[in-house]
This record gives structure tokens, sequence and C-alpha cells, in this order.
């Protein structure tokens, strides 16, 4: 890629000897405890005054070995694990796990449960974004919105905990399809909260779209070109922002994407005002689906026949999704037994992550906050 | 309105300035110096206000203990204070410096004991409550003049200031 | 002895004017204690107001509608350890809030709330303000520094720098005020609190409508620095806790703690009654120009009576609305207890005498409440400014407005 | 559970043999011709394209992927580890072709100490995936500007992705010099 930006190179941490006023550097750390890194994740910071040099990203504080969990559990097993990387999109990384085994039994779940994992996942997209809108903008100093969307995002919760019986941590699919047929009155629910939303986003959007403060925190701040996006990997809303059309439930379907119709929002000019207006844009296009989904609700069997004992045939498979924070993808080796003998998980914010360098240097500290709020990571999932 | 216990006041308040002035220069650390200079300042607005010159305590106040002073406060903090207490509180030119201290003390003692007729004790009594009117009537009538050359200098110095400051304009 | 007391209440002037020490000393109590409720009543108000904003509750449990939060919080405040960081230096460390603290409440001494209801009527009044509530900014650089750490150093110069940026734009704003009290019969201009609010009384107009709209813009300039000047969001920087945790206060806790806050509300009420005082009529009673004669006269000074009598209304509302059932039965008799207070008070502010003597500070009251309740709205509404949008804001934005008006008042003056 | 408890892998060097059909397409042809038998095996399984080269040329062809062959995004880079083998690790690449929406897996096999060069040039985003594969499997990248352990502690022993590296094993020294207590393991 020659037109993008050489990845800076690493920062040189000495201890700074001299004040800031002589050498007009200090070092700030930021984390692992900090109410605005969104969890344990610590920010060395380089600073000239206010003006960023570079930061360097500290991770693995929640470092749980999920990989070498999935190589000593049955397929099966492993199952409920994935949850608990992503675990504001926790619906989606069972998606995303469930397919893959699928993929390598050779199975298809069916159209009723496809239907269902759409639904979900849809609504977990929601749910993440909402969560990220609330965050982000309490780290820019805009309270509010915070309580709309998690007021929002309750409702979202109930229907997870109607259907499955956990709100966070669902482990709502199962190797094949799914277990759970819908509760009476899913449908009805799902429609009324279609119903519902639309409103609510208009109302976040009144407080912050063109609220000037928020347009100058946001405008410009954190520019990421589409280059510099491809060459670091940095996937979903982030590389959209960028202008590049792309997500994978168009570009390589999945689940029942095929069947519905909906549009990939893009922003222009990679920023994070942009990255906002696209996540807000997502959120009205998830609505569309989950529309499309719900009325097209089709009959028949939740479950395809998925032998008792899971012995998928020696081989391997790569399979991705398209979460909420970007390319989530599983590479699964099978050496025919009934344990995985290779999980390799490729989170969307570990690798988003790795932009913020990218992202805010020439910034100012309170660009910081802003960037990792824009860039949307979870910590669970980074550091796995 | 009656003064209350001018002498205790007025005592009080010079003491302060002494003191405050005598830590200046003797506390190793500097923002403790900055501090008690604040302090020397505050008693000298005191000072003021007890001469029936309220304008003047207000303006030292705003500008000296609140302008300038943090502005002097930001940059001591800046300055790695603990090689600044290593350092030595006084070169040698300490004694030239007790003595030349000494003298002017003297100097003042003796205009104030000889020259006692010069300076009546008390004598103009301004009208209270027009204090301000009066300076600013004086400063733009009468030294008119040297108030705005005295402005077009700070003018001057400003832009200077920034220009040396700056790295690029 | 009783005499020297009693002269006083036919003097009509501030207790500081005559002289008189016994009821200055009153004033200061009664003014410092009505200071430091209104910053306990502010401290609930803004926690429940905040919480309907967003959709919550706010603090429900510790008295009816949590209205004893404050206490409760008050006495956490006071009982908890209280921390000095090793390397802190101690001194400064110890001073930094009482110097706030200070200065946010020396400058009660001259706020008018009534012709001769103030502690004394300085000569420089605004002066004094202005100069004592920058005093406030040493506190601040001092705690910064004295924490020996970071993030309050970093935040500390942040709001040093703030401080001392829309200082400025706030003076030249207040001079434009000051500008217009010259054109009185008398020929010439006041500094003096009472003065503004009385020359605004003798030109028969607030001062924000004068010469509109640069009395207006003159006003507008000020609300802003006013709220940049108390370090709350829009321009809370200082404090920004999703960048540097809670900014110069961060290592501090407990009582020392609580002393900041306790600066922090007091600079805001005093900061507000500035305004009140130099645009909006100070003491005033509304509508001095079209609804006039002694009728109307009357019955604005019933309003303090009706409204106090309306709140408790609202109380005992609540009590009714209460849940029947013993859990709740101490909640109950604590909400009559307090709508039957305030319905006493309302009661009492119909005597004429109290009447007479109250409404004037009941107005200056109601307008500074006004100002806080915005302080709570732009909380709940806006984002936080960047420090270098904050800086462009103050430097590039309402300074040469404020220089301009400035100069459109003087033109204005001698011209109409 | 370690690896003594499954089912001994399939194949003589002790890795499963993925049942793909071989991959027939222009850009094998090309690499095949150019690299001849570097290029040892192209597969497609499950309807994904798979990569087998020798180590020795696979960074050359991951730059001619990139740079004439459009596969502009790095998806991921891990390994995978099969002590029985000769040639211990492989290393895997999976990449995108935003142009042409294509997905493509390369792999190649690298002994014990064995190192390869950094894809950093190439694809700037694979820093963190590379520290990682050598915080997990010990494999070294030449050419990496900062390769240091990112998910562990830095003076931890051991790569835990590694069969060898049991589930409940621990670096005991260090969680105690660390943490200052006993691994309950």
């Amino acid at each position: 890629m020659p037109d993008s930006t050489p990845h800076p190179s690493p920062l040189e941490l000495g201890s700074p000897d001299k004040t800031f006023l002589d050498s007009n550097e200090l070092i700030l750390n930021m984390g692992p405890q900090h109410p605005a890194t969104h969890g344990v994740l610590r920010v060395i910071l380089k600073l000239d005054g206010e003006k960023v040099l570079g930061v360097e990203c500290v991770i693995g504080y929640l470092h749980r070995g999920v990989e070498k969990i999935g190589e000593n559990r049955t397929y099966a097993m492993f199952n409920p694990y994935v949850d608990r990387m992503d675990y504001v999109a926790a619906v989606s990384n069972g998606l995303g796990y469930c397919e893959t085994v699928e993929k390598l039994l050779q199975i298809e779940a069916p159209p009723r449960a496809n239907y269902i994992r759409v639904i979900l996942t849809e609504l977990n997209r929601l749910a993440s974004h909402m969560l990220w809108l609330g965050t982000h903008a309490l780290d820019i100093g805009a309270m509010t919105p915070l309580f709309y969307t998690f007021r929002d995002r309750e409702e979202i919760l109930k229907i997870f905990e109607k259907y499955c019986g956990a709100r966070l941590t669902t482990h709502a699919f199962r190797i094949g399809g799914c277990l759970y047929e819908t509760y009476d009155g899913f449908e009805h629910d799902v429609k009324k909260f279609i119903d519902f939303v639309p409103p609510k986003i208009d109302e976040y959007e009144e407080l912050l779209t063109s609220n000037r403060i928020w347009v100058e925190r946001t405008k410009n701040v954190g520019n990421i070109s589409a280059a510099d996006c491809k060459a670091l990997g940095v996937t979903g809303p982030v590389l959209r922002a960028s202008g590049v059309k792309w997500d994978i439930r168009k570009a390589l379907p999945y689940a029942a994407y095929p069947d519905f119709d909906f549009e990939i929002p893009v922003g222009a000019n990679g920023d994070t005002y942009d990255r906002y207006l696209v996540r807000m844009q997502e959120m009205r296009q998830s609505l569309r689906i989950i529309r499309q989904a719900v009325e097209g609700l089709p009959e028949g069997p939740i479950m395809a026949k998925v032998p008792k004992v899971m012995k998928p045939p020696a081989g391997e498979v790569y399979h991705s999704i398209e979460a909420p924070k970007g390319e989530l993808g599983y590479f699964i080796v099978s050496d025919g037994s009934t344990q995985p003998y290779r999980v390799r998980v490729r989170p969307p914010s570990f690798v988003n992550l790795q932009a913020l360098d990218l992202m805010v240097r020439g910034q100012l500290v309170a660009d910081v906050i802003a960037v990792i709020g824009t860039l949307d990571i979870v910590l669970g999932e980074v550091d796995r | 309105m009656t003064p209350v216990a001018t002498p205790f006041f007025f005592y009080f308040l010079a003491a302060l300035t002494l003191l405050s002035a005598i830590l200046v220069i003797t506390r190793k650390n500097a923002v403790h110096s900055a501090l008690a200079l604040i302090l020397g300042l505050l008693a000298q607005a005191g000072l003021y206000l007890m001469l029936y010159a309220p304008f003047v305590a207000g303006v030292q106040i705003i500008l000296y203990a609140g302008g300038i002073m943090v502005l002097f406060l930001f940059v001591i903090m800046l300055v790695n204070l603990e090689r600044s207490q290593k350092e030595e509180q006084f070169n040698r030119q300490k004694v030239a410096g007790t003595l030349a201290a000494i003298a002017l003390g003297g100097l003042f003692v003796a205009v104030f004991i000889r020259g006692k007729a010069l300076f009546p004790a008390s004598s103009n009594q301004i009208a209270e409550g027009s204090n301000t009117q009066q300076v600013g009537e004086l400063l733009y009538g009468q030294y008119m003049f040297a108030f705005e050359i005295a402005s077009l200098l700070l003018l001057v110095a400003i832009i200077g200031a920034v220009v040396m400051a700056k790295k690029r304009i | 002895m009783l005499d020297y007391v009693t002269s006083y209440l036919s003097s009509n002037t501030t207790p500081g004017q005559a002289g008189n020490l016994v009821w200055a000393l009153i004033y200061i109590l009664i003014v410092f204690g009505g200071v430091s409720v209104a910053v306990m009543a502010m401290n609930w108000l803004e926690r429940k107001a905040l919480a309907h904003f967003q959709i919550r509750l706010g603090p429900m449990r510790v008295g009816p509608h949590g209205l004893l939060q404050p206490i409760a919080d008050a006495i956490k405040l006071l009982t908890k350890e209280d921390i000095i960081p090793e390397r802190a230096d101690r001194l400064v460390f110890w001073i930094a809030p009482l110097i706030i603290l200070c200065a946010s409440f020396a400058v009660y001494v001259v706020i008018p709330f009534g012709p001769t209801h103030a502690i004394t009527d300085l000569n420089i009044g605004i002066l004094f303000m202005l100069g004592v509530s920058s005093l406030s900014v040493l506190g601040v650089v001092m705690a910064g520094w004295a924490s020996n750490s970071h993030y309050p150093l970093i935040g500390s110069l942040r709001s040093s720098a703030q401080m001392i940026s829309y200082e400025v734009a706030m003076g030249l704003a207040v001079v434009s005020a000051i500008l217009m009290t010259s054109l009185n019969p008398s020929g010439t201009g006041t500094l003096s609190m009472i003065g503004i609010v009385e020359a605004q009384q003798q030109q028969q107009i607030w001062y924000l409508f004068k010469f509109f709209p640069l009395g207006f813009i003159a006003f507008a300039i000020f609300a802003i620095a006013m709220v940049a000047e108390t370090n709350r969001a829009p321009f809370d920087l200082p404090e920004a806790e999703s960048e540097l945790t809670a900014g110069f206060h961060t290592e501090y806790s407990g009582l020392r703690w609580s002393l900041f806050m306790l600066g922090e509300y007091a600079a805001m009420i005093a900061v507000s009654s500035i305004a009140v005082t130099l645009w909006l009529g100070g003491w005033l009673r509304p509508f001095p120009n079209a609804l006039t004669g002694a009728t109307w006269d009357l019955a604005f000074s019933l309003f303090p009576g009706f409204l106090f009598l309306s709140l408790a209304a609202v109380a005992w509302v609540g009590v009714i609305r209460m849940p029947k059932h013993p859990y709740f039965r101490i909640q109950t008799l604590g909400l009559a207890g307090f709508g039957s207070v305030l319905g006493l008070i309302g009661l009492v502010l119909f005597v004429p005498p109290v009447r007479d003597r109250i409404q004037d500070i009941f107005w200056f009251t109601a307008k500074v409440a006004f100002f806080m309740y915005m302080y709570i709205w732009y909380r709940a509404t806006f984002p936080r400014y960047r420090f270098d949008q904050l800086m462009r804001v103050g430097w590039k934005v309402l300074l040469p407005i404020s220089l301009a008006v400035l100069i459109g008042t003087a033109v204005a003056g001698m011209v109409l | 559970m370690s690896e003594e408890t499954k089912s001994p892998p399939p194949g003589s060097a002790g890795e499963p043999k993925p049942a793909g059909q071989p991959w027939l397409s222009p850009l094998v042809t090309k690499l095949k011709t150019r690299y001849g038998s570097g290029v040892l095996e192209a597969s497609t399984s499950l309807g994904q394209n798979c990569l087998v080269l020798d180590s020795s040329i696979a960074h050359e062809i991951l730059n001619i992927l990139s740079e004439e062959e459009e596969f502009d995004y790095c998806v991921d880079i891990t390994a995978v580890h099969y002590p029985k083998r000769e040639k211990p690790f492989d290393l895997v690449w999976i990449l995108y072709s935003f142009p042409r929406n294509q997905r493509l897996r390369v792999k190649t096999m690298l002994a014990e100490q064995e190192s390869f060069p950094s894809s950093i040039p190439i694809w700037s985003g694979t820093n963190w995936l590379e520290r990682e594969v050598y915080d997990m499997f010990g494999i070294r990248f030449d050419g990496h500007p900062d390769l240091r352990r990112i998910l562990l502690p830095e003076d931890w022993k051991g790569h835990p992705l590694r069969k060898d590296y049991g589930i409940i094993e621990q670096d005991q020294e260090w969680v105690q010099t660390n943490l200052g207590i006993e691994s309950g393991q």
C-alpha cells in the first residue's frame, strides 16, 4: 500500500529525567483503571503539553486463554465460552462460532433457525451500538444519551431474556440451529420494539448530531483514510466511515442475510463524526432487517440433523461474520476428534485498537478519549 | 463609617507584610516563596484599604495577587524543584546584600525621624466614596498622556513577549 | 449597647456602611449560613433535576425524595479517612481548598440581596468581587501542584489557563455594564453593587434591555464566561472525569474534597449574583415599568408567600400519594413535616413587615435560582469542549465581541 | 486434558490431511510457473482456497499477493502447532481482496526456532498479530520493530498455545513474585 502511512514505530519510553518544561515531553499513564478506557486498557501517552506524540497500548489484563480452552473442550462445550469475549455482542460471537463449526461439519441450519439468528444478531447489533453511543457520548462529556440508550437497550435485553433466559451472555444458538423455539409473543415483542426505537434514535440524534460542541469535538478527530484502514486491517463501521462500502453481510453473505434488503451506510472523511453517523445509520438499517426477518419468519424446524457426538472430518475452515465491531472470524482446525485441534478467533476489537496510535498522533489528550470511544472496543475481546 | 481598631490592624498588616517578605527570601521551596509573596501582597492591599484607597487595593488584588502571581506560580511549578532545593540559597554576596539592606533600612528610619515635619500625619483626608472617581479623573484628565504612553509601552512588551515565546508565528 | 443594636434598624443602610459591628456579624452569619444551605440545596436539586433530565429518579432513599441526602453526604464526607498523598506538599495541600473556599465566600460580602440587605456596600464592589473570585485560581493551581501527580497538575494547568482567559472577556462585559451606570442623572458611574442596581432603578430599565442588543450581548458573554469561570459543563475540562479523572482535586478526599465542592457551588451562586445585579436588576421585581402602581406592588409582594404555599401544597399532594404502608410511615411524616414548614414560611411571608423586607431578597434569590437551573440544564445537554476549542471561544470569539460591545456601549451612551 | 488424551491425528507426519480438491486458477498457475515446487499445494476445501508454500519463498509470494493480486487486507495471522511433525509449526495467513471479494489462506511450515520475515512492510496491521503469534507460539519474526509479548506479561515463561503447554500449566514463579499468591493450580 504505497499511499498508506507507514505504521509508526513504537515509543521509546524512557523515564523522563527532565521535567517537561525542559524537554517538552510528559509521559502520562492512562489506565488500566480509568473511567474512559472502557475496561482494563492501559494507554501510555507521550505528550508535548497536551499534544499527543504517540501512544502505546498495554493489553492482556483480561486474557483468559480462550483459544487454549477451545482446544480442550468439545465443539459444543466451547460454545458458551465465545459469549464471554465480546460480552456486549454475545449473540454475534455465538453466531460466528456456530456457523464455523457447521461449515466444518458440512451441515446447514434450517431457514427458520437462520431467520431467528438474524433477528437476534441484529437486535444485538443495536444493543451494542446503543452501548457504544452512550459511553462514547459520556466520554465526550454528554451524560444524558447514556441513560437514554440504556433505557432502550433494556428492551432488547428483555427480549433476549424471554427468549433464552440470559440477558448478556446469551448462548442463544447451538451448532446446527437454535435450541429454543421462539416464545409466544416473540414476534409481537420484536415488532413492538422496532416501532418503539426509531423515535428514540431520533432523540439521540437530536441531542448530538447537530450539537455544535459535539460536531466540534468529533469532526476531524481521529481521521483514518481508507488505505490506512485496509493496511491495518481495520473493519466494521470504522472502515465504512472511511468510505469503503464493505460489509461481510453483503460481500460474503451468511445466515439468512441474502434474503434481506438493506443498505450499507458509508462515511466520507473517516473521522469520529462520520463513524458516529455511520453507526447511527446502521442502527436504522438493522431495524429494517429485523422488520423484514420478523415479517417473513418461515415455519419449520429450528435444528438441523446434528450427530450426537460431533466429530467433524479432519480439515480446517475460516469463517467470519460482520460483528457490530467489525470482522469477527473463527479459524478452526479439526483433526477428526471431538475437540478442535486449534481454534483461532480473529477479534475485530484487537485489530481495530491497533489503529489508535495512528489516529491520535498529533491530536490532543481529549481526542484520545474520543478515539478510544469511537473505535468501540471491548476489552474482553481484545484480550480474550 | 467610623474606623475600628485602626492601630491594631495597621500593625497586624505591617507585621504580616514584613514576615511574608522575609519568608519569600528564606524559603528553599520556590512555591512556598511565591505563596508568601502573595500573602505579602494581600497584606499590602489591606494597608491600601486603611489609607482609604480601595481602588488601589482592588487593583492590587486583581493584578498582583490574582494575575501576575498565578503566572509566576505557573512557571515555578514547572521548574524542577528537586534541583532547586539542592542549590545554595544565598550566594557569596550575601554579606554585601545584608549591609545594603541595613543601610537602606537606616535611611528609611532616618527619613522617618528627621523628616516628620515633611510628612504631616493624615493631613489630606480624601472624601470617602469618591476615591475611584477621583482616580479615574486624574488618570484620564491630568495624566492622560503619561497613562497612554504607559499602555503603549505595555502593548509593545506584550507583542515582544509573544514573538519571543512562540516558535513559529 | 441595646441602643447600638437597635439604632441600626432605623439607619436604612447596610450594616457595613452604618459601621454597626453587631449587625454586620449577624448579617455575615446569615449570609454565610444561607449560602451553605443554598449549596446543600443546590446539591440536592442538581442531582434530582439532572436525574429527571436523564430519566432516572436520583436520590430517593434518605428522607422523602432524598431530601436529606446532602446531610447524609456531609456526614459521610466528614467521617471519611483523610488521605494526603505521601509525596505531596502537605502545607500547600492543606491550604489550597481553604483558599478556594475563602475566595468564593468572601465575595458574598458585597452582594446586595436588597437595598439594605448586604453585609456592606463597597465603593469598589464589583472590582472587589472580580478580584477576590480571581484568587480562587490560586487555590486550583496550588491543589494541582501540591498533589504531586500528573492528572491534577494537568487539570490545574488547564483550569487556571481557562479561568484567566475567561476573566478577560468577563471583565470587559462587566465594564460595559458599568459604563451604563454613568448615564445616571448624576453623571458619574459607580462600581458599588448597590449603586449599580439603583442606577437601573433610576434609569427605569434593566441593563439586559439597555441599548438593545448591546446590553443583551454583554449579558450573554458574561453568562458564557461565568460558566467557564466556575469550571462547569460544558467547560468542565479541569474536572473532565473521562480524561483527567477528577482534575485538580483527584487526590483529595473527605473533608477537603467537600471544601472544594462547597467552594465550587458557592462560586456558582456568586457569579450568578453578579449577573443578576448587573443585568437583571438585582432585587427589583419583574415588570417594574409595565405593571406599575400600588396594586401591582402589592400583588408582587404577595408572590413569595404564594410560592411557598404552592410548594407546601406540592409536598402535601406527595404526602397523600405516598403508599399507605408502615414501611413508608417515616417518609410520609418527613414529607408532611417539610410541607408544613414550607406552608408556615409561606404564611409568615404574608405578614406585612416581613413581606416588605423579604420581597427584595426573594426576587434576587429567584433570579439567581434561574441561573442555577441553567447550570444544571447545560450539564445535562452539552458535551464537553476540548481545551483548544475552549481557548478559541474565549480569546477569538468572546473577547472581540465584548470589546466591540464595550465600544458600542460607549458610543451609544454618548449619542443617545 | 493435554494432547495425550487426544486421538492420534491421522497422517504420518501428524498433520490432519484436509479432504480437499486441487485448486485450479490462473493465480495458482502463475505462481506455479514462477516458483515451481515452492508451491507445495493449492487446494480448495469447503469452498475455501488454500495455498501451502515453502517457507523460503512464502514471504516473497505474500508480497506478490499483496502487490499484484490485490490481496490488500491481511485478515489474520495465526499458527498451529503439530509437535510430532518435523517442521512443527504451520504459520497461517488469512488474506482478503477487496476488489476480488475473495478470501485466501496461505500456509507455510516452520521448524522449531525458525524465524520468518515480518509482514509489516506488506500490511502494517500485522504488527500486533505477529506479536500475538510470538507470544502464544514463540515464533520469531525478523524485522519486526517491536517483537514483545502482547497479551501475557513480558517476563512470562512459556508459550501457551503450543501443544506441550498443558491447559492448567502456569508460570508459577511469575505468579508468586508478581501477584504474591500461590497459584491455585
